[in-house]
């Protein structure tokens, strides 16, 4: 078995182990999933390792020559009759996306360590649909993807119906709904591309070397950037976000807004404008446009909300906008910047969301006016929060400030197919998000951790206990690694982009 | 032997580096454990920053060819950042006479601050906290003096910003610091969304002229002060086609990096989060919020100085708005009655000042800015040892209500000597250093060909003896007001002595040299005091000082049947204009709910409605299936009957048809 | 059709017509019975109607062979089991519900009509 | 009388009474004498069996739909007891609905009649259909019955075993939770 399957089978092989543990030792199953992910993070490690030397010998190897080249690929026939195989290896950005997910699966084992009511299960699924998150990032093969996102997508419904908060059935229904929805639309998708390049084969690096007609990509492009966007919470089809949220179990909030959302711009990026370069052409300035409504509107959004899960939901809808702002940018800095705010996204809002998590768990309310003054007795929670807050408005030094200032830069730069004033005006106004952002992260968190205690009865509560601390502290000393040494998340994520761009400037038209 | 063999002009980087590992030190490791133990160690780190910085500026200036202006160097720079080829980021130390001259100050002030905070903090909960920020502050600022390109500078000037937050937040249980941390984070941030836009504006622009120039632009990335600062690239940038309103990128690059500059030095409009800035405490004021961050716009400006100059009419926005805040400001400063809102608001006027005087060079002679640099480092000197004096008299009296305190002068003497050093300084009288540093900005815009601009500096500088002589008098002088002023002590040796070191420097900083060191090439010399502006300028602080002393000296009823004088007028300056009442209303009113609030509502209503309206109109549609499903097998039958014979009748009409 | 059914011969048109007309009343049944047994006895006539057409196309078209007649056996054979079932199931229905009318019977629980308590 | 003549005759006669008998099946209200009126109606469909010359055949549809299979329902009419309901009279909806139905598919069946040239149907033509029928049922060849006709019995005996496991008296839990409801 080589590194790339080991992602997938990892997580499996731990849901099992979970599985068979009796249900009354509710403290094993715990520890069985710990050392399950944290053995996962330290294999995504080494797996790393392997890419880097596996990918360090191609000379060139940060431009063009070696772009799109998959490492670390396992190939085993699955349907041959209808060229469906069993493809997994990395790049660059598979590799960073499942660092991130490794990350966060190990912080929301430890941020899920008080789950008492049927631990088995809820470990066995959060597995199962971790499982299927980094299926999708090591799948190269469409319907590989296509089954790991379904997998991905679907334990969702039972985590929120069953350990989810408030109106956890009708949020669970909601979002799973939509995103079947979505998943549908990808369908159609994956099937017209296999079919239009002759129905062999679903292998992406196979389907790259195909022309598609313009005219078929013309109308396959938005249907399967709608359908990653329902995902990646594009507007108008983000308001299973902050239901979902706000209904979820912490762990699974944090994986959902950490890692889940990122697989739509992952394949938007990935497989929409890599595949279907004209498609992108003919609409890049049009999703440019939705998404700068994302980012203000998510922004906006967030500064009335109350519920502090609510509001991380909309502020995500705000940051998700970057990603795909980034991925329609269709240009290096923006495709760059999108992958970087997937990661750094992911990091921030895993962080928020197991916070709010742990403040939830203490006051036994997510309420911002019931709050108030917990810096006093949670300095731990709060400085956290804080710095996630900070990377969230873009604080430069922390992971949010590259990834939004590579997106703005991709922006102001330009579309290479639309008019420069035009992309330049939309990245004007998306940049507003960062004085709105700084409004809603300063007032909620002002509100809920500043001032004066409002309720006394939280002054008898304590601070972070160690496994929260453990898990709080990974993800903001993620962010800070992320923020301060930059290089190390661009050399792993660059190359596979120049495949992209290489692609697009190709097309008759481009730069 | 030149400055490559200097240890420490080599290693300039050290001198950021140390307060940045003491925070990570203290803010780790040391604040649970100890917190006195964390305030010394910060302080230490600073102080022995500051005596690199000392070291850094003298071998810079010793190993300086005599003759020639004093070089740039970048010893020292590491890729950070890479957006693309030409465009990398790196993070690194651009030392010229500028920069040096700043760090200089900053390590100064900020050891000096350090030591002082130890004893004024002292018993605080969040003391090791309070040095853990502090020294992140002295880093970026360090970062941001020191950059050799706009995307460092933005860097540090984001995270002094953030550092500023939490230190004007650190009574975070207190809802007016809240708040004023909040205001002042928010508008600044707003500001550097001017910054931010100019470095994409004037990132994207530089970068099409790198290209154009192809290999002579060599290895210097598009963002470097030195790429922009090039003859070449300015022509080049200069020569772009419009933009905008039929600016170039240029033009309106500068113009938003003015508002960034404007909003972090509290420039008229956006000066309005400086006075509530002075929630925090007061050693940081005198740091942050007089001494260092608030220059940090002016430095902004300096610094970008060849990309203003070159463009079309940018200085006369900045010499308008600096005019504008210097009075403005100076005016307000005259009503307040609290001791660091009058200070605040005298720093606001003379951070105008600075800005007036860059924005004098606008005739071609940059004589202005070498002027403004100078006015920066005295201000720092003399404005931060006002601040720390507020602050000894706040920890003594806990209150900074000039009304309530008074005859301060006998209880704390020491305290006392030091405030008035402070006051004669800022005044301009001879031989304070504000006087040599007021005097050559009011002999830029003269000779700048302002004479309007130099008549309205000449009116601040007599309303700022005025205000300053007007808080001095009713502080020091007269009897104890309130019970709280009367049991006053002198300050601890550990706050006097740093203010001591202040008051020497702020007594002789206008000996030093520093506007012909800092001189850009094409600066008309001008030997010694100008007494044609001197002496107005001593005129006119002589009268504010007369006017305060007749006002405020002795009978009390004079100040008011002033006040009723004036009236309206006085009502206006009191409310500083209803200015912040203004903001309020447009970020309640406009902001949150004639925006947020409809988003959210439209949110909720109108586009999550639609996506339960498709929800609805599914189960719509699941509800009329389920009718059917009565459980009928009957039903079923007729159904499977009547659909077996709409096929043959389909089949029917298809054979018709075929 | 006409000419046949004046010479009062049999022809396959007269065949069928009876058959059909078995069957159709059949339907008519199933669709109106409110007695479960009512409906199997409804059925029945269908399936038979089915089955003696079954032997009339083996005796037009193939008069040779038997293939309709082993069709018809196999509808007796359906039948059968189709009443062991049916007649199991109602019987239990009954003894649960104290009723086989179908127009009762949907919903759940012990019964609308007579097994409330 | 030619035996044409007479088939003819016993053709309409039995034509006649199958419809007449299979209108009580369908509207008699009581459900045992629509049980009798299907075992005439089985009973004429013996006949035409007969006349078509599948004299086996018929046979069997005497012996076991007439006196099996509808025994059987005789039974579940009697052991369900609804010989004593007098059924309702069905909804003049229902009424309607399958009238319409009924009359919709027949006339379908005529249309599609009317598309078939009529043929005569002649007598039987083969010397006896009990040895061709046993013959084919038990053929293994491409034309014999024999995999349908094994696939029946299985099906039988699960309706057997199934009709035997509805029925039977279940376990004692859910006995008692009739007896509750009892």
């Amino acid at each position: 078995m080589g590194w790339a399957s080991a992602m997938v089978v990892l997580p499996l092989a731990t849901a099992f182990a979970v599985l068979a543990v009796p249900a009354a030792r509710a403290a094993w199953i715990r520890w069985v999933a710990l050392a399950g992910t944290g053995a996962h993070l330290v294999v995504s490690g080494l797996a790393t390792a392997a890419y880097w030397q596996a990918a360090s010998p191609d000379a060139d190897f940060a431009r063009t020559a070696t772009a799109g080249k998959l490492y670390l690929v396992e190939r085993h026939a699955w349907f041959p009759s209808l060229g469906i195989e069993y493809l997994v290896g990395v790049d660059g950005v598979s590799m960073a996306m499942v660092l991130l997910t490794s990350l966060v699966i190990f912080c929301g084992v430890l941020a899920s360590w008080q789950v008492r009511d049927r631990a088995k299960e809820f470990f066995a699924l959060l597995l199962l649909l971790v499982t299927g998150v980094f299926g999708v990032f090591v799948s190269f093969d469409l319907f590989l993807f296509f089954v790991f996102y379904e997998i991905a997508v679907l334990p969702m419904y039972l985590l929120i119906g069953i350990w989810g908060t408030g109106r956890k059935e009708m949020a669970a229904m909601k979002l799973t709904l939509m995103l079947m929805v979505g998943s549908a639309l990808i369908l159609v998708g994956f099937l017209a591309l296999w079919w239009a390049a002759g129905g062999r084969t679903f292998d992406l690096t196979q389907l790259a070397r195909f022309h598609y007609d313009p005219a078929l990509q013309h109308w396959v492009f938005p249907v399967v950037f709608l359908g990653f966007g329902v995902l990646g919470a594009l507007y108008p089809f983000h308001t299973w976000s902050p239901d979902g949220h706000a209904s979820a179990p912490t762990a699974v909030s944090m994986l959902h807004a950490g890692v889940l959302m990122k697989l739509g711009g992952y394949g938007a990026l990935r497989i929409g404008v890599y595949l279907l370069p004209e498609g992108a052409r003919d609409w890049g300035l049009f999703f440019m446009a939705l998404t700068t409504i994302n980012i203000l509107y998510g922004a906006f959004g967030a500064i009335r909300q109350t519920d502090l899960k609510y509001f991380t939901a909309y502020s995500s809808v705000s940051h998700c906008g970057f990603v795909l702002f980034g991925v329609a940018s269709l240009n290096l800095l923006g495709a760059k910047g999108a992958v970087l705010q997937m990661v750094s996204h992911g990091v921030m809002t895993a962080l928020f969301f197991a916070l709010i998590g742990m403040v939830y768990g203490r006051t036994h309310t997510r309420m911002i006016p019931e709050l108030g003054g917990l810096a006093r007795t949670m300095p731990w929670l709060a400085t956290c929060f804080y710095i996630g807050g900070m990377a969230s408005l873009g604080l430069p030094g922390l992971s949010g400030f590259v990834a939004e200032a590579h997106v703005f830069l991709g922006g102001f730069f330009g579309n290479p197919f639309a008019p420069v004033a035009w992309t330049r005006a939309l990245t004007v106004v998306a940049t507003l998000s960062v004085v709105v952002t700084a409004v809603y992260v300063l007032r909620g968190l002002g509100a809920a951790f500043q001032g004066p205690v409002r309720d006394p009865e939280h002054l008898r509560l304590g601070d972070a206990t160690l496994t929260e601390r453990l898990s709080t502290g990974l993800l903001v000393a993620a962010l800070v690694v992320a923020g301060v040494l930059p290089g190390l998340l661009i050399d792993l994520v660059e190359p596979p982009l120049f495949a992209v761009v290489n692609r697009l400037h190709a097309l008759p038209g481009g730069p | 032997m030149t400055c490559d063999h200097s240890a420490i002009v080599q290693h300039a980087w050290v001198i950021p580096a140390l307060p940045l590992l003491s925070f990570a030190l203290v803010g780790l490791v040391l604040r649970p454990l100890n917190a006195r133990l964390a305030g010394a160690v910060a302080a230490a780190a600073v102080a022995l920053s500051a005596a690199l910085g000392w070291w850094l500026a003298f071998d810079y200036l010793q190993f300086a060819p005599p003759a020639e202006p004093l070089p740039t160097l970048i010893p020292w720079q590491v890729e950070w950042l890479r957006f693309q080829d030409g465009l990398r980021i790196d993070a690194g130390t651009l030392l010229d006479p500028a920069s040096v001259l700043l760090v200089v100050v900053v390590t100064t002030v900020s050891a000096l601050v350090h030591v002082y905070s130890l004893a004024y903090m002292k018993g605080e909960p969040g003391y090791g906290r309070y040095f853990a920020v502090l020294n992140l502050f002295t880093f970026s600022m360090l970062g941001l003096v020191l950059a050799p390109n706009l995307v460092q500078m933005f860097v540090c000037w984001e995270l002094v910003g953030a550092s500023s937050f939490f230190l004007i937040g650190f009574w975070y249980d207190r809802p007016a610091a809240v708040a004023a941390s909040k205001k002042a984070f928010v508008v600044t941030r707003f500001a550097d969304l001017g910054l931010l836009l100019a470095i994409l504006l004037l990132g994207q622009a530089a970068f099409d002229v790198r290209t154009q120039l192809g290999a002579s632009a060599g290895d210097s990335q598009a963002l470097d002060f030195a790429f922009l600062g090039r003859a070449d690239v300015l022509a080049a940038l200069a020569h772009q086609a419009p933009v905008l309103g039929g600016m170039t990128a240029l033009t309106l690059g500068c113009l938003l990096l003015f508002v960034g500059g404007a909003g972090k030095s509290a420039m008229f409009p956006l000066h309005i989060w400086l006075p509530d800035a002075m929630e925090g405490p007061t050693p940081v004021s005198a740091l942050i919020h007089a001494a260092t961050m608030v220059v940090a716009g002016v430095y902004l400006v300096a610094r970008a100085f060849p990309l203003l100059a070159a463009a079309d009419g940018v200085l006369t926005v900045v010499l308008a708005v600096g005019t504008f805040t210097a009075l403005f400001a100076a005016a307000i400063g005259c009503t307040q009655d609290d001791l660091k809102r009058v200070l605040a608001f005298s720093t606001l006027s003379q951070l105008g000042y600075m800005m007036l005087a860059l924005g004098t060079c606008g005739g071609g002679d940059p004589a202005g800015r070498s002027a403004a640099l100078f006015h920066l480092f005295t201000h720092a000197f003399f404005k931060a040892l006002l601040f720390l004096g507020a602050g000894a008299v706040l920890h003594a009296a806990h209150t900074g209500d000039v009304w309530h305190l008074g005859g301060l002068r006998r209880k704390m003497p020491l305290t006392h000597a030091l405030f008035l050093l402070a006051t004669l300084a800022i005044a301009g009288i001879w031989p304070l250093s504000g006087f040599f540093s007021k005097d050559e900005v009011l002999a830029a815009a003269l000779h700048g060909g302002h004479p309007l601009v130099f008549a309205v500096g000449l009116g601040v500088a007599g309303l700022t003896a005025f205000y300053m002589a007007r808080v001095y008098l009713l502080v020091f002088w007269g009897e104890p007001r309130r019970e709280a002023s009367a049991h006053v002590h002198e300050a601890p040796l550990t706050m006097v002595l740093p203010m001591g070191a202040l008051a020497v420097l702020a007594a002789v900083a206008g000996f030093v040299p520093v506007s012909r060191w800092v001189a850009l090439p094409g600066t008309a010399e001008h030997a010694g005091i100008d007494w044609l502006v001197a002496g107005p300028a001593t005129a006119a602080a002589l009268a504010g000082f007369g006017a305060a002393g007749w006002l405020y000296g002795g009978d009390l009823g004079r100040s008011d049947a002033a006040v009723a004088r004036l009236g309206r007028l006085y009502g206006a300056l009191r409310h500083k204009f209803w200015i912040d009442e203004l903001y309020l209303w447009v970020a309640r009113k406009v902001m949150f709910r004639l925006v947020a609030a409809p988003i959210a509502w439209f949110d909720r209503m109108v586009v999550d409605g639609t996506m339960h309206g498709v929800g609805l109109l599914t189960r719509l549609c699941g509800a009329g299936v389920q009718a059917a499903q009565t459980g009928q097998a009957q039903a079923y039958a007729a159904w499977a009957l009547a659909g077996g014979l709409a096929v043959v009748g389909l089949l029917w009409a298809a054979g018709r048809a075929g | 059709m006409a000419e046949n059914l004046a010479s009062g011969a049999t022809g396959l048109h007269a065949w069928l017509l009876v058959t059909s007309a078995l069957f159709s009343v059949g339907v008519y049944g199933l669709l109106t019975r409110r007695n479960a047994v009512g409906i199997l006895l409804s059925l029945e006539l269908c399936l038979n109607a089915a089955a003696v057409q079954f032997v009339v196309f083996n005796a037009v078209r193939a008069p040779a062979r038997v293939d309709g007649a082993v069709m018809a056996l196999f509808v007796v054979a359906v039948a059968a089991a189709e009443v062991v079932v049916a007649m199991a199931i109602f019987v239990l229905l009954y003894s649960r519900r104290r009723t086989v009318d179908v127009t009762d019977l949907t919903g759940d629980g012990p019964g609308h009509a007579g097994g409330a308590p | 009388m030619s035996a044409e003549a007479l088939r003819t005759a016993l053709f309409w006669l039995f034509a006649a009474l199958s419809l007449a008998l299979a209108w009580s099946v369908v509207g008699n209200r009581r459900l045992l004498r629509a049980a009798a009126a299907l075992m005439g109606v089985l009973g004429c469909s013996a006949g035409f069996y007969a006349l078509l010359g599948f004299g086996f055949l018929a046979g069997v549809q005497v012996l076991v739909y007439v006196g099996g299979i509808v025994v059987l329902l005789v039974f579940l009419v009697m052991l369900t007891r609804t010989q004593a309901l007098l059924e309702d009279e069905p909804t003049p909806w229902r009424h309607n609905v399958g009238v319409v139905a009924a009359l919709a598919f027949f006339a379908t069946n005529l249309w599609a009649l009317a598309g078939l040239p009529d043929a005569p149907v002649v007598g039987p033509a083969l010397g006896g259909d009990t040895r061709a029928i046993g013959r084919a049922l038990l053929d293994v060849g491409a034309t014999g019955y024999v995999l349908p006709f094994e696939l029946v019995s299985v099906l039988l005996l699960a309706a057997l075993v199934g009709g035997i496991a509805v029925a039977r008296k279940v376990d004692p839990a859910s006995q008692s939770a009739e007896a509750d409801h009892g």
